[in-house]
């Protein structure tokens, strides 16, 4: 069980931070069309966020937070918005990821590849930082209860 | 529609299914087995459409995105690809009815998690088979193992030092396959396989080709668990969940036995693994070492589910040695061997976690009362071992002949003596197991046994019951109709992608 | 010519090997399971009979094995004559199993029932195998469908004798495999065609290796000496099961593959070029000698009948490695001649274990005056299958004889003599013990059930019979003639 | 350049790379101790990525983007980019098998009480 830090400074900066880095980690999705960055780094920048206030703050603060489960999930929706974008895609009659052929009237293809590849890159940046944040909660669990 | 996206659909079903688990886990967890059982006949399904579609049409090649190679990802279904995917989707179907009967309680309260897992092997099993590049190959075969380190770790116990062994050999092999990638890249700065296959001949760097080829060829037989590379094997499958380790020992290593046909055959071409070049000559033997080898260590064994393992081990021999000898009859025996040795090691599998469930145990003294208290099981334990031994008209005779007769062909009399040998090895050990399941020794010569010993009728529930009778069937039927298999898939295949 | 009937000699088996398991729990229901298809199979086999005589025989071609091999099946007269030795003795050996297992109590006899059913169908399917992958897969599953009747006891002994009968039969699968993956390699084709198939210019060297390793797989299970060590122990097995499988299926089937590969795949005319007709012959000549001497030390009854057939058989393998007219149709007369009168002698001491639950041959002294229908069959039976005329053992040795001076093979007359000898020697204590010594004190000693003393009557008057009437009630002596012909025929 | 910077533009990497290799592969074989083994793995991954990659380094490349504005870079400027998409892929895989390895060994370490082989197959028995 990890325990918070005692130092007021170090709790009060990283609460201070959780903001910083959660809004660099959305810039970092978002900026990844035109330059280095995208849904993968970003999404490990968000979960860093979380791994710091656990180390900072104590497992029982983040526990108030977030739950295993709630994370599992989240995990899962990342995960589920990906698929469900590339196989949208065949129901425009085109290749699975192919996001010139979603079925949403009225855009013309380059807009459609644009909204596409963000949806794509949402869905890995919500899974990516979930399940960093999973395997961080799981080996935080050290200690707890005896293996069966 | 579907049929034009059946290469990708092949990887998408699953793995969308394996996401949906948790979820559907979470709020209704009853429906766990209905979704991963239904998911993966579906997916089965799918394969068989798949190989009517390419039997009629021909290759289907999927271009992921709309974009075309090089730059996009491409997804082929080819006729072995198609044999292939019949066979792991199949195989898996079965293999994931027979988990969802499997009501052990200790298993009750990871299902959800066990099912995710298995469907995401399946998922990157499936990728392997459709990846028409060398990278995206490594992709879905980290996939299919992560998934596969995590759910043999579910058992417990010594089920987690295997499974961490595991993951250091496993990873190893996949980093080694990784470099050998690096190499073929370097030379012709594609990887994609039909591009691989027009560049390698013409690089002239054979010391390079050959030194990638050895890498993947070590990398990959590692997940292949080929003597002297098993030593993760027999622990994984001792230890694992029962349904695991029946789900996984038939499909995981033939997947990667496909992976380096492909490799070898489709990918550096005719000019490498031919004619007892020296890598043919390291298969072949290598092929024969794991047959022999194999099939004496599970000779020792006294666990049902060990001398199964060891018994994959030389198997999988086999194969590697149908791969070394290189010829078009060998190469459609190994692939026959493919299809046989993942029917039969799923049937005798799942014989040994229905042992398990409900004789206790599946040490060889565990089997005692097999015979008389879940006789259809039994009769699935012989029909199974018989194919083993190469009875016909049981399939596993088939792949044997086919590869003696690649063997006498090139004239190679040691390795058809191997061939033979490993036949006898099989012999051997299967009927010490059914000595131990269908006999129950009597000390005297008394000829008025009393009434058979009681012992309440244990067969295992339909839904286990269901698969193995399934593949007992499939294992004759794949015995009666191999001439159809290899003259209308295996030898046409081979011939394109091979010589 | 295509036809539908020599597949359908392998029916009765095929369904009585589904209804059997499925009848387990009602014993007669069961039983006239195994009734009814032994019989059906009799008539489909008889019904063989003519088109064989008087032509190539019929044949079922149904789906391919192996790309240009097709499961099929040809009942010329070589088949012809093997399938209805099987398909008769089955009829009896099932009456005489369905007493002998009740009169005894046996356990596990839907398995027994089963795998007789299964192993009857499998020596069929040997009979009528067209090519040496089906003769292949027929002759494997006979070698498996028997070994749980060899450990029916379930006894250390009977265990350890089925590992013994599956390390030779299995062995010699594998070498017999070999051998036809070689002949494909070789020759191209698997089919069996009198007189042979392999090309005349086909290399000395390769003839030799082939001939090796077929003639090694069929001669395990034909108990050619020094591969014989199995079927002396395999006789733990219960007695029918010795009778039918030892005395006839098994063993015959081994004689059988070794005709066939001598006749059917090498050829006379190429094993004789290689020289490997002498070697063959020396190894069968010292068999029937040296299993004859043994058989006279054997005090067992079983044992020493195993010895009998050990030397017996060889008859059959030396008359194929001569491959004259004469000693061809003479092997083959002797297949049936054996098998009825060897048969014979089985039931008796299975009748006599179950009457007395004696074994031993010194034991045997004057059971003649209490059994004496048993010790009369077995009397008639000895004495036939010693070659008395005008028995059926006279008829076949008449012909090997013959066969054997006519082909200037003076050392083969002279053993086969000698052993004619022997069996005298080793049969004829026995009966006269069995007359003329005072009957022993116990007074409820009896004849067994009819079920049981009525094949033996009927088997060894058959043994009689087939010496009188060769023709009857199949034409055994036509069709071996003709198959003698058509394997020297195509020179 | 001088020798050690020509050596390191030309075959130095390799050679880096495949010291490194060495070095994980030592550190599986040699240690009984299962955390020393993953450490000794992703050496050995790390070595496998760092070959890889630097066969796409390239001196003072730049990406191969087309900036909104216009004005694109001649070809030859840019870096490959898609050994370095490959690697990121590696990367992730190679996260989630620490990912999974840690798991286990924590679940060990919490049955079996110790990271050492030999302890662990002790206290199985």
């Amino acid at each position: 069980m990890i325990q918070g830090h005692d130092s007021v400074v170090v709790r009060t900066t990283v609460r201070l931070l959780m903001p910083w880095i959660q809004i660099f980690a959305l810039y970092v999705l978002f900026h990844g069309h035109g330059s280095p960055g995208g849904g993968f780094q970003g999404g490990v920048i968000m979960a860093s966020s979380y791994v710091l206030l656990g180390l900072a703050l104590g497992r029982q603060e983040l526990d108030r937070l977030i739950s295993e489960a709630g994370i599992l999930r989240w995990a899962a929706v990342g995960v589920l918005a990906y698929l469900v974008t590339g196989i949208a895609a065949l129901g425009g009659a085109g290749a699975l990821l192919d996001y010139a052929a979603l079925p949403v009237p009225g855009l013309p293809a380059v807009r459609l590849r644009y909204l596409g590849m963000m949806a794509i890159e949402a869905g890995v940046f919500v899974a990516v930082a979930a399940a960093l944040v999973l395997i961080f909660l799981r080996l935080a669990r050290t200690g707890e209860g005896e293996e069966p | 529609m579907i049929r034009d996206h059946l290469p990708v659909l092949l990887v998408v079903v699953p793995l969308l299914a394996a996401i949906l688990t948790p979820l559907v886990a979470a709020a209704a967890p009853r429906a766990v087995r209905g979704l991963t059982a239904g998911t993966a006949v579906a997916t089965a399904l799918l394969a068989l459409a798949g190989a009517a579609r390419v039997l009629e049409a021909g290759t289907q090649r999927y271009h992921v995105g709309g974009w075309a190679p090089p730059w996009g990802i491409e997804l082929v279904l080819d006729p072995l690809g198609a044999f292939v995917a019949v066979v792991v989707t199949g195989v898996t179907a079965c293999g994931l009815v027979y988990a969802a009967g499997f009501d052990d309680p200790r298993l009750a309260d990871r299902q959800g998690a066990t099912a995710a897992l298995l469907l995401l092997v399946l998922a990157g099993l499936t990728g392997m088979v459709v990846a028409g590049d060398l990278f995206n190959l490594f992709v879905f075969l980290e996939v299919a193992s992560l998934a596969s380190y995590a759910v043999i770790a579910v058992a417990g116990g010594p089920a987690l030092l295997a499974a961490f062994r595991y993951v250091v050999l496993g990873s190893l092999g996949a980093s080694l396959y990784l470099l050998g990638v690096a190499y073929l890249y370097f030379l012709t700065g594609t990887l994609n396989v039909a591009d691989l296959a027009e560049r390698v001949p013409g690089a002239d760097a054979p010391r390079l080709v050959a030194t990638a080829a050895g890498l993947m060829a070590i990398g990959l037989g590692i997940k292949m668990g080929v003597f002297p590379l098993h030593g993760w094997l027999p622990d994984v499958y001792t230890h694992a969940p029962a349904p695991v380790a029946a789900l996984l020992a038939p499909v995981a290593g033939k997947v990667a036995a496909y992976a380096l046909a492909r490799v070898l055959f489709s990918v550096l071409g005719a000019g490498i693994v031919v004619d007892r070049s020296f890598l043919a000559l390291a298969l072949a033997w290598l092929g024969a070492a794991s047959i022999l080898a194999g099939g004496v260590l599970a000779l020792r064994q006294t666990d049902l589910r060990r001398l199964l393992a060891y018994s994959s081990v030389s198997q999988m021999g086999y194969i590697v040695l149908g791969l070394g000898l290189a010829d078009a009859t060998s190469l459609a025996g190994a692939y026959l061997h493919v299809l046989n040795h993942a029917l039969m090691k799923a049937c005798l599998f799942f014989v040994a976690g229905a042992a398990a469930l409900r004789l206790g145990g599946a040490r060889l003294a565990d089997l005692r009362t097999m015979h008389r208290r879940m006789p259809l099981t039994t009769l699935c334990l012989v029909v199974a071992a018989l194919s083993m031994i190469g009875v016909p008209p049981a399939g596993g005779f088939f792949s044997k002949w086919y590869l003696l007769l690649g063997a006498l062909g090139q004239e190679r009399w040691a390795l058809a003596a191997v061939i033979l040998a490993g036949g006898l090895l099989a012999v051997a050990y299967m009927f010490r197991v059914l000595e131990h399941a269908c006999l129950e020794p009597r000390a005297d010569e008394d000829h008025h046994p009393p009434a058979p010993r009681g012992g309440r009728w244990a067969e295992a529930g339909p839904a286990m019951l269901a698969p193995m009778l399934l593949l007992s069937a499939g294992i004759v039927a794949a015995g009666l109709g191999n001439a159809w298999i290899v003259s209308a898939v295996l030898l046409p295949g081979v011939a394109v992608g091979g010589r | 010519m295509p036809s539908l009937l020599p597949g359908a000699a392998l029916l009765p088996a095929l369904l009585a090997g589904l209804l059997i398991p499925w009848s387990g729990r009602a014993p007669n229901l069961r039983e006239a399971w195994s009734l009814l298809a032994a019989a059906a199979q009799c008539a489909v086999v008889a019904a063989l009979a003519p088109a064989a005589l008087a032509g190539p025989g019929l044949e079922t071609r149904l789906l391919d094995l192996s790309p240009g091999v097709a499961l099929a099946l040809r009942a010329d007269a070589l088949g012809v004559v093997f399938a209805a030795l099987s398909s008769g003795l089955w009829l009896l050996t099932t009456v005489y199993s369905i007493g002998y297992v009740r009169s005894l109590g046996e356990h596990a006899q839907t398995r027994y029932f089963f795998c007789f059913a299964v192993a009857v169908g499998a020596a069929v399917g040997v009979a009528l195998a067209a090519n040496l992958l089906t003769f292949f897969l027929f002759y494997e599953i006979l070698t498996v469908a028997t070994y749980p009747l060899v450990v029916h006891k379930e006894t250390p002994a009977a265990v350890r004798a089925g590992r013994v009968y599956l390390a030779y039969t299995l062995g010699a699968g594998g070498a017999l495999l070999a051998g036809v993956a070689a002949t494909w390699v070789v020759a191209g084709t698997l089919e069996f065609r009198p007189g042979g198939v392999l090309d005349p210019a086909t290399a000395p060297a390769a003839v030799l290796a082939l001939g090796a390793l077929l003639v090694l797989g069929v001669a395990v299970k034909a108990a050619v000496m020094p591969l014989h060590a199995w079927l002396p122990l395999a006789m733990i097995a219960p007695t029918p099961v010795s009778a039918l499988l030892h005395a006839v299926a098994v063993v015959k089937a081994g004689v059988f593959g070794v005709l066939r590969v001598v006749g059917y795949v090498i050829g006379p005319d190429a094993l004789a070029a290689v020289g490997a007709g002498g070697v063959l012959a020396a190894a069968a000549g010292a068999t029937i000698v040296l299993a004859s001497l043994a058989a006279l030390g054997q005090d067992n009854l079983k044992r020493l009948l195993a010895f009998s057939t050990v030397s017996q058989l060889s008859y059959i393998v030396l008359g194929a490695a001569l491959a004259t007219p004469g000693t061809l149709t003479g092997a083959v007369q002797h297949m049936v001649n054996h098998g009825t009168l060897k048969i014979s002698l089985f039931f008796c001491a299975g009748a006599i274990y179950v009457a007395t639950g004696r074994e031993r041959v010194s034991e045997l002294g004057g059971i003649g005056r209490r059994l004496p229908v048993t010790m009369g069959a077995f009397a008639v039976a000895a004495l036939a299958l010693a070659g008395t005329p005008p028995a059926a053992g006279f008829l076949s040795k008449w012909y090997l004889i013959g066969g054997a001076i006519e082909g200037g093979a003076w050392p083969a007359a002279l053993v086969y003599l000698s052993s004619s000898l022997l069996n005298l020697a080793y049969f004829f204590p026995i009966v006269v013990a069995a007359f003329f010594r005072p009957p022993p004190a116990d007074a409820d000693l009896r004849e067994p059930s009819p079920l049981l003393v009525a094949p033996v009557a009927i088997t060894a008057g058959a043994g009689v019979l087939l010496g009188l009437a060769p023709n009857l009630p199949v034409a055994f002596l036509d069709l071996a003639a003709r198959a003698a012909g058509d394997v020297l025929g195509a020179r | 350049m001088t020798g050690a910077a020509a050596w390191l533009a030309g075959v130095g990497p390799y050679w880096i790379a495949i010291l490194l290799l060495a070095l994980g592969l030592y550190a599986m074989i040699a240690h009984g101790n299962l955390m020393k083994k993953l450490i000794g793995l992703n050496i050995l991954q790390t070595a496998v990525i760092l070959f890889f990659l630097s066969a796409s380094a390239k001196w003072r490349a730049t990406l191969p983007i087309v900036p909104a504005a216009g004005g694109a870079a001649p070809p030859s400027a840019y870096a490959n980019p898609l050994p370095h998409a490959l690697m990121l892929t590696a990367i992730v895989v190679m996260v989630a098998t620490l990912g999974v390895a840690l798991a286990l060994l924590v679940r060990l370490y919490r049955r079996y009480g110790s990271f050492e082989e030999d302890v662990i197959l002790g206290r199985m028995e």
